[in-house]
């Protein structure tokens, strides 16, 4: 078996033996569920250290499943996969140790949603057989299902339906269109739903357009895109602290994950052809999530809004078509994995303390919990992309990878980055600062050793990616590259042979200009090192 | 003669006289529906050991080919779930309703859907379905206290009788076309002219709707949602898969074979078409647990039918595993209800209600055969219809692929209720589960078995649908 | 092709309003015993359908099935009527109407 | 020295990093010591960083310590550059930064958050040498935001108050709106340029102009639009009043001597590309004498002692742009120092009167405190002289050049020195009007309070930025009133390219017309003096009289022309009000509603269609029958259409 079985099936073990084990001996419940994560983050730790940047899916796995229809259980991760594997088991161990005191009752299935939600996130991430995909992507849905359903709010009830119906609604017809492909494959007489020879699939250009819709709704409303973001906040605000970490800083990854490894690179007519769409609908969503952020007054339906924001970004990036906007984007989902997920394990320890998640009832916190209130800070202004964390690297590129490629739309979008320092900074005036006006709050207690050590982790990353980004994007960069040139239809590959083509004004310089000898020739542009030494030296 | 090809049959046949016997014998009836299980199994076996033997008996009328082996299996399957809930739901009863009646019943019942599956000849087909029903009316009339399940008895018969009476004329039709009541001699004339003969067409018509009626499909379905509400609970576990599974496999060999040459994909298609619809729109505003599963089932014969449609060997694999995972999955839940329901009062969702605190294991158990009958993965649910779906696609049916895959959407709305119910709401304590320990861990057995074969058909379903559409290869 | 004594499209006709008016009689009838005789009808239309094929085709195939479906007529009248018994003992009639308490 | 130019930012980020995090456990007192003594590390090692760069022929050093984002071709460093311009800079972030600093120990004794205090103020000059020490626009941007931060968290330092808290998120939110346009000045200097390091796009621009002039056009516009952010110009200015909810040296240090000359040093810093475009020197021209007169205008009446120096600060970054725009880049910069130093002793001056009267900042509350404080006031007057521009004080060195400058220069204009003079007026009046009303006549305080002289801790920076104040315009003392203009010439090699590129420079002016100027600038300085001093010392019941006179343009400067209610009025309310009218009426009710009404509508479709099934058996039969007629009907039409 290898790593990547092992990160598959390790936690939905766990969680079997999670379900069977005596009730009597509850108390140890927790302590199995964080070992066991413990575990499967420790084990993950060796795709990041053994990953070589550059040589395409590693630690595969293929074993024959159902090769009736040529179905593998094939698995392997690549740049794109690998920081989201990552992101999820780090996530997974936060949200367990966060978990200890919020949650009361029926801990044998709470723990064991979680790592049965492990299983089935890491399971869609590194699949690389459609089939294997769609069954990991249906069933995560089950235990985020029970996960808000039973330890949610009031509400509870009406957000899992909706979230289950919205997305289930969406991947049905995903799953035809799967099938649909794999008739392109060859159907029942020797077809596969091997990604990589879907990849060298020629697909119709009629059928494209089709193929795509279907992905692309099925991933829209995992995203979620505007206008399939309602189940989003009602999902948020009802589901347990860890379960909004898990859903914004994993799930979602998936919808956006999925644009990248599948609707994209398998139909890039389709992609073409609603380019312009999606233009549309991402920039809407990023002003238009921004906007409704503004003036909620639920901190959790206010997080949740700013993921549709957010999230808005990474589709921006990934529209870019270029690899500063991929490479954006794709760390950006990384960043809001953190940030969010950060976000909502505040939001929860607060929660915890007081049980409301109204901003009205909140207001000099700052005062009584010092800690706590830095630590929001500094996630909130991640989460706003202040230059140092990780939010800046993320949302930089990808507004710099979009102008390139339509100027007009990644300017309103860059609008939102006012917008979001409003509804943050807004959000942490009410809340920590100003007078105490609700006495209740006198006496809160400030973070204890426990939830700090949740954070910590998350704070490390805001800065590590936002000040030395370098070891994520070099993972990511080769893979992206490559599916640029499976995102790019063909045409445009012979119109633009090369990545990032030289500066446009630059090339339009006519040769006899007696300018040109300031610019150099090469369409690379030099590196900045030769300028340091030369400066350096003389 | 060959014996041989109704050695199976011959076998239940025994079990019958044999169980009757026993309890005259005995005066007991603790056991009985284990004994029925055990014939069942020695059925099932026989049929295994002449898996890859065509047995051809009766000068022709009958034809135990694998696909009739792999059908007849099915119906075991069914069968013996619904025994062993039926077992479960009585064991210790002293002064139950049923005794060796009711498996006797019952194994008879299934020597009826064995003979439609072997039978090469409209006769035997019509002597099948007669004897698959007739016990099947006094099965679900049979607890005569109740109100309820002598009313699901009276309708029943009724619409049985009415639908046999098209079969039997669609029959007639068919031979005054052909001249033959044989599945080969009915296909050649077909191919070689009948064709064009009015009679030859109506009489197929008929003959599939006699058939379409047994499974439940719309707009034939009238009676299904009455008879599972009404009839004793292990009956409806019975007779929601069993017989289902067998008119289906009928239905293929007729379309495949006899049929084959007449364009009557329209007819399946409609009816998949109307049956997705109504069993998943009805259903949604059912909160009789039965009821709803009744109209479950009518929307999963609309999947199936998309199956059949798609028409071809291997869509008649898809079909054939499809069955295979239904009959645990609706078998499943249907014991799970047997398990909970108290004879006063129907069991609806309100009786579920905090089942999963109450009792954790049972309602995981209908928990998994919920996610199993909405299609989510890695349970047989989801792999039945990717199989069938992709077969129907294959055939070109996009727009009923489309179709269904909508309604699968909805029926996540009313299965997730349930799951809902049990796990979400506060438990209501008025309502009693039966309290003994011993009563429910009767159906541990068919419990851990339907659960068993929902998910390794979920997860690996390879060598299943292999043996499916090796078996159903040999139509052709 | 054996000769009728009356062309065989009267047979087809004849035993096409027989099953006509036994369908028509279970939709209308109220009374499930009423039900049951056009059922039976309806049946011995196919019957007549049946013996006249076997005539036409010279098979005695069409015959032995007439015998079949007596038989099973029989034992589904016998089962029938048993449950009609029921009913008539729990509501007291036989009237299809009131065969009311499970819908939805 | 040099290869260690990376470190000198670390330091303060290491008081940062002690303070932030054991500062609360080693108290207050180590907590200002290690503030303290981080900066004048800092401090040191940009004087030593200086005299090295003196000794590099090509005034130039470049330092990349490690790659900060690297995505295909986009490659940025995490790179500093030492030249001249950043030379400077630093000396005056980190000189005039730990002179608040110690300032700051006194001044926040009796704050019991003293350890964050310092943390933040360190993080700020941190950020600050960042900025300055950039040698790429990301870098420089990380700065940018980084000081804007800071500017948040001091200014809402006493968050307990809700109009710091709310001046704070004002203060970031308008200069975000300026950052959008610095951040899009960055995209298309990437994408035209292909790089973000200042040496090569300053090398490339000039092609890059030849093509598309348009384009640089833009750039220099969208990073003006950066500058008026920061350094608060109009429209973008609004910020800069309310940031006085912030501790005073804060104000000092961020909000007048450092971080709100950010714009300006950006501006010099890419003279290169704005000489490229004469548009956008224009532009910066009359927004800066706009702004410079603006707001001067609106110090006139202000009662708030930090609300004059607020105002006026926005007045002289105003001449700063004015002096940029016209193509005066070094006495731009020249101003921006000497600015720094009395400024900042302006705003420590007040602080030790507030400090002195118990928080007290009404001026209308204050007056004759010149015994009671004398350094403070000697001190005090100092820098006011300086202002006022009054020789030889630093302030008349830099203002009169940028006066003389806007004049003369081939793109200078004599309305925009008469803008430049008419405002000069108006600042010697605005700061002896808050001399005499604070130090002068009656004093108007309570007789409970007792104002005592600061202690050491505050009074010994304030005399020694009184020496800066006084002696710091000295190294830029023009030509032609014999000095060597020092500065100018240290600061060439910087704007080499910019002043290449600009019209060459009229050697017609006389030396008569400059010494004329000279003398108006001077006179106008000691006319508004005069001004002060006949209606706040001579006849203080003047200002009452002319008050009621023209109440309504009393009124207008008064409330700062109403531009925050305006702003309010056209952009926030509208924005919340159509962001609660979408959220109810578009969110909940269209969207939330559409997938709601479609699951309704199942439902509806369920419920009447349920009814259907009535559970008579014979409408069962019927609908069995009817089936049965239907399918026979498609067979009869099949089969006659097979059949032909």
């Amino acid at each position: 078996m290898g790593l990547l079985s092992f990160l598959i099936f390790f936690p939905a073990l766990i969680g079997v033996l999670l379900l069977v084990w005596p009730n009597e001996r509850q108390h140890q419940v927790r302590t199995i569920a964080t070992a066991a994560s413990a575990v499967q983050f420790i084990a993950s730790l060796w795709l990041w250290f053994g990953f070589i940047p550059g040589s395409g899916f590693q630690f595969t796995e293929s074993i024959d499943w159902i090769t009736r229809y040529g179905i593998g259980y094939r698995v392997g991760v690549d740049g794109i996969s690998l920081l989201l594997v990552l992101l999820t088991t780090l996530l997974t161990i936060i949200a367990v140790v966060s978990s200890f005191s919020a949650i009361q009752t029926g801990r044998k299935g709470y723990y064991a949603s979680l790592l049965f939600l492990e299983t089935g996130v890491i399971g869609a991430f590194v699949a690389t057989d459609v089939f294997l995909f769609y069954v990991f992507w249906e069933a995560m849905l089950i235990p985020m299902y029970f996960l808000i359903g039973i330890w949610g709010g009031d509400r509870r009830i009406y957000a899992t339906v909706k979230f289950v119906l919205y997305t289930m609604f969406g991947s049905l017809l995903m799953l035809v269109a799967i099938l649909w492909t794999y008739q392109y494959s060859g159907g029942t007489s020797g077809g596969t739903f091997n990604l990589f020879d879907w990849y060298g699939l020629s697909i119709p250009a009629t059928a494209q357009p089709w193929l795509f819709a279907a992905f692309a709704l099925a991933f829209a409303i995992k995203v979620p895109m505007f206008p399939f973001h309602t189940w989003l906040p009602d999902a948020h605000v009802e589901a347990p602290a860890a379960g909004s970490v898990m859903l914004a800083g994993v799930l979602l990854k998936l919808g956006t994950y999925g644009f990248l490894r599948f609707a994209v690179p398998l139909f890039p007519l389709g992609f073409e052809y609603f380019a312009d769409t999606l233009w549309v609908l991402a920039v809407v969503g990023i002003v238009y999530g921004a906007v409704m952020t503004l003036i909620q007054d639920d901190i959790k339906s206010l997080v949740a809004y700013s993921s549709v924001s957010h999230l808005g970004f990474v589709i921006l990036g990934m529209m870019a078509l270029n690899l500063v906007g991929a490479s954006g984007s794709l760390l950006q989902q990384v960043n809001h994995g953190i940030s969010t997920g950060a976000l909502f394990l505040l939001v929860g320890m607060i929660y915890e303390r007081r049980h409301t998640r109204k901003i009205a009832d909140y207001g000099g916190i700052f005062a009584v919990m010092p800690v706590f209130s830095i630590a929001f800070l500094i996630v909130a202004l991640s989460s706003i992309g202040l230059p140092g964390t990780n939010g800046f690297v993320g949302e930089f590129l990808i507004l710099l990878g979009a102008f390139r490629t339509r100027p007009i739309p990644a300017t309103i979008s860059a609008l939102a980055i006012i917008l979001a320092a409003g509804y943050m900074l807004w959000l942490v005036r009410r809340v920590f600062f100003g007078p105490i006006v609700h006495t209740v709050n006198e006496t809160i207690r400030d973070l204890s050793r426990r939830e700090l050590v949740t954070l910590l982790p998350l704070v490390i990353l805001i800065f590590w990616i936002g000040i030395y980004p370098k070891p994520f994007l070099d993972r990511i960069g080769p893979d992206l590259q490559l599916w640029l040139s499976r995102a790019r239809p063909q045409e445009m590959i012979q119109v633009a042979p090369k990545e990032e083509p030289a500066p446009a004004a630059v090339r339009k310089i006519p040769q006899h200009s007696p300018d040109t000898t300031l610019v150099p020739r090469r369409d690379a542009v030099p590196d900045h090192d030769d300028v340091a030494t030369a400066g350096g030296v003389g | 003669m060959n014996l041989f090809s109704i050695a199976p049959e011959i076998i239940l046949t025994a079990g019958v006289l044999f169980l009757m016997a026993w309890e005259i014998a005995t005066g007991g009836r603790k056991n009985l529906g284990y004994l029925a299980a055990l014939v069942i199994v020695a059925a099932g076996v026989m049929v295994i050991t002449q898996y890859d033997r065509v047995e051809v008996g009766f000068s022709g009328m009958v034809l135990a080919d694998r696909f009739g082996h792999f059908f007849r299996l099915i119906i075991y399957l069914a069968g013996l779930l619904a025994t062993l809930t039926a077992a479960s739901a009585w064991h210790g009863e002293a002064r139950g309703v049923f005794g060796a009646e009711f498996f006797s019943l019952l194994l008879v019942s299934i020597i009826g859907m064995d003979l439609l599956v072997i039978g090469a000849n409209l006769i035997v087909v019509f002597l099948g379905l007669e004897i698959l029903s007739l016990p099947l009316y006094a099965m679900a009339a049979g607890r005569t206290q109740s109100d309820e399940a002598v009313e699901a008895g009276a309708k029943y018969f009724l619409t049985g009788a009415f639908a046999s009476g098209f079969l039997l004329f669609g029959i007639a039709l068919v031979y005054g076309a052909t001249g033959s009541f044989t599945f080969e001699g009915i296909g050649n004339a077909v191919s070689q002219g009948a064709q064009l003969d009015p009679l030859m067409w109506v009489g197929g018509v008929l003959l599939l709707i006699g058939f379409l009626f047994k499974i439940a499909a719309v707009p034939f379905h009238a009676w299904a949602p009455d008879v599972y509400t009404g009839a004793p609970t292990p009956t409806v576990a019975f007779f929601a898969a069993a017989p289902k599974a067998a008119a289906v496999g009928l239905l293929l060999r007729l379309s495949l074979t006899a049929l084959v040459d007449l364009p009557m994909e329209t007819v399946f298609w409609a009816v998949a078409w109307l049956s997705m619809l109504v069993g998943n729109l009805w259903a949604l505003r059912q909160r009789d647990l039965k009821r709803l599963l009744a109209y479950s089932g009518i929307a999963h014969i609309g999947y199936i039918l998309v199956g059949v449609c798609a028409k071809g060997s291997a869509a008649a694999g898809a079909v054939g595993f499809y069955l295979m995972g239904y009959a645990a999955m609706t078998v499943g839940a249907f014991a799970v209800v047997c398990a909970i329901e108290s004879k006063d009062r129907s069991t609806t969702l309100d009786t579920v209600a905090g089942l999963g605190r109450r009792r954790p294991a049972i309602a995981a158990a209908l928990t998994l055969f919920m996610f199993a009958l909405t299609g989510i993965p890695p349970t047989v649910g989801f792999a039945g219809k990717f199989v069938v779906f992709s077969e129907a696609l294959k055939s070109g049916h996009l727009g009923l692929v489309i179709w269904a895959v909508m309604f699968s959407a909805v029926s996540v709305y009313y299965y997730l209720r349930v799951v809902v119910a049990m796990w979400m709401w506060p438990a209501d304590d008025s309502i009693s589960i039966p309290a003994g320990k011993r009563g429910i861990r009767g159906y541990a057995l068919v419990l851990i078995l339907a659960s068993a074969i929902t998910l390794i058909l979920g997860v690996y379903p390879q060598p299943f649908l292999k043996i499916a559409a090796e078996s159903l290869f040999w139509l052709l | 092709m054996t000769l009728l004594p009356v062309p065989l499209g009267n047979y087809i006709l004849l035993s096409g309003i027989l099953f006509s008016l036994g369908v028509i009689g279970v939709l209308t009838a109220r009374n499930a015993i009423i039900i049951l005789m056009s059922v039976e009808l309806m049946l011995n239309a196919a019957n007549l359908l049946l013996v006249v094929f076997a005539r036409v085709h010279g098979d005695i195939g069409g015959q032995v099935m007439v015998f079949f479906v007596l038989t099973v007529a029989a034992a589904e009248a016998a089962v029938g009527l048993a449950i009609l018994v029921a009913v008539f003992r729990r509501k007291g009639s036989v009237d299809v109407d009131r065969l009311n308490m499970l819908k939805g | 020295m040099l290869p260690l130019l990376w470190t000198i930012p670390l330091w303060p980020l290491l008081g940062f990093l002690l303070n932030g995090f054991f500062g609360r456990r080693w108290g207050k007192k180590t907590s200002g010591l290690i503030g303290c003594a981080t900066i004048l590390v800092s401090f040191l090692m940009s004087v030593g960083a200086l005299a090295s760069l003196l000794s590099l022929p090509e005034r130039r050093y470049l330092v990349a310590p490690f790659d900060w984002i690297v995505v295909g071709n986009f490659h940025v460093p995490f790179g500093f550059m030492l030249d001249p311009l950043s030379a400077v800079m630093i000396l005056v972030v980190s000189g005039v930064g730990f002179l608040i600093h110690v300032y700051s120990v006194g001044y926040m004794s009796h704050d019991p958050d003293q350890p964050r205090y310092f943390s933040f103020l360190n993080l700020f000059v941190f950020f600050m040498l960042v900025l300055v020490l950039a040698d790429n626009f990301l870098v420089m941007y990380i700065g940018w935001e980084g000081v804007g931060l800071c500017s948040y968290l001091l200014i809402g330092f006493w968050f307990r108050r809700p109009s710091a808290a709310r001046a704070g998120m004002k203060a970031f939110i308008v200069n975000r709106i300026g950052d959008l346009g610095f951040s899009l000045a960055i995209f298309l200097i990437f994408w035209n340029f292909g790089t973000l390091s200042f040496i090569e796009v300053f090398e490339r621009a000039p092609a890059v102009a030849a093509v598309s002039g348009g384009l640089i056009t833009a750039i220099g516009l969208l990073l003006f639009m950066g500058a008026t952010g920061k350094s608060a110009q109009i429209p973008l200015y609004v910020w800069l009043p309310d940031a006085m909810e912030g501790p005073t040296p804060v104000s000092a240090l961020i909000h007048a001597a450092t971080m709100v000359t950010a714009g300006v040093y950006m501006v010099a810093r890419c003279s290169t590309l704005f000489a490229l475009a004469p548009v956008t020197l224009a532009v910066v021209a009359i927004i800066g004498a706009a702004t410079a007169l603006f707001a001067a205008s609106m110090a006139l009446v202000q009662n708030d002692i930090k609300k004059v120096l607020a105002y006026s600060t926005i007045s002289q970054l105003g001449y700063m742009f004015l002096a940029l725009g016209v193509g005066a880049f070094a006495a731009g910069i020249f101003h921006l120092m000497t600015h720094a130093f009395f400024k900042a002793l302006l705003f420590l001056g007040a602080g030790s009167v507030i400090h002195a009267l118990s928080d007290e900042q009404d001026l209308r509350k204050m007056g004759g405190l010149k015994t009671a404080m004398p350094i403070t006031y000697w001190t005090f007057l100092i820098a006011a002289l300086a202002i006022a521009g009054v020789p030889p004080l630093a302030g008349f060195v830099s203002k009169d050049e940028i006066l003389w400058q806007s004049f003369s220069s081939p793109i200078g204009h004599w309305l925009l020195w008469l803008v430049g003079t008419i405002t000069a007026a108006l600042t010697a009046f605005y700061m002896f009007r808050l001399v005499f009303l604070a130090f002068h006549g009656q004093s108007r305080y309570p007789s409970t309070v007792h104002p005592h002289e600061s202690p050491g801790s505050m009074a010994k920076p304030l005399i020694a930025l009184g020496v800066l104040s006084v002696i710091g315009g000295w190294i830029g003392w023009p030509k032609v009133l014999g000095g060597g203009s020092w500065f100018e010439h240290f600061l060439a090699p910087v704007f080499e390219g910019a002043e290449a590129r600009l019209p060459a420079r009229e050697a017609t002016h006389s030396l008569g017309l400059e010494y004329g100027l000279i003398a108006v600038s001077i006179a106008v300085g000691l006319l508004g003096i005069g001004w002060a001093y006949q209606w706040y010392v001579k006849s203080p019941e003047r200002p009452e009289h002319l008050r009621t006179r023209f109440a309504g343009l009393y009124n207008l400067l008064l409330n700062k022309y109403w531009v925050d209610e305006i702003y309010d009025a056209i952009i926030v309310r509208p924005l919340v009000g159509s962001a609660r009218f979408l959220y109810r009426r578009f969110d909940l009710a269209v969207v939330d509603g559409t997938a709601n009404g479609i699951a309704k509508l199942a439902q509806t479709l369920a419920a009447t269609g349920v009814r259907t099934s009535t559970g008579r058996f014979r409408l069962g039969a019927v609908t069995f029958a009817f089936g049965c007629v239907v399918a026979l009907g498609w067979v009869v039409y099949t089969f006659l259409r097979v059949s032909g």
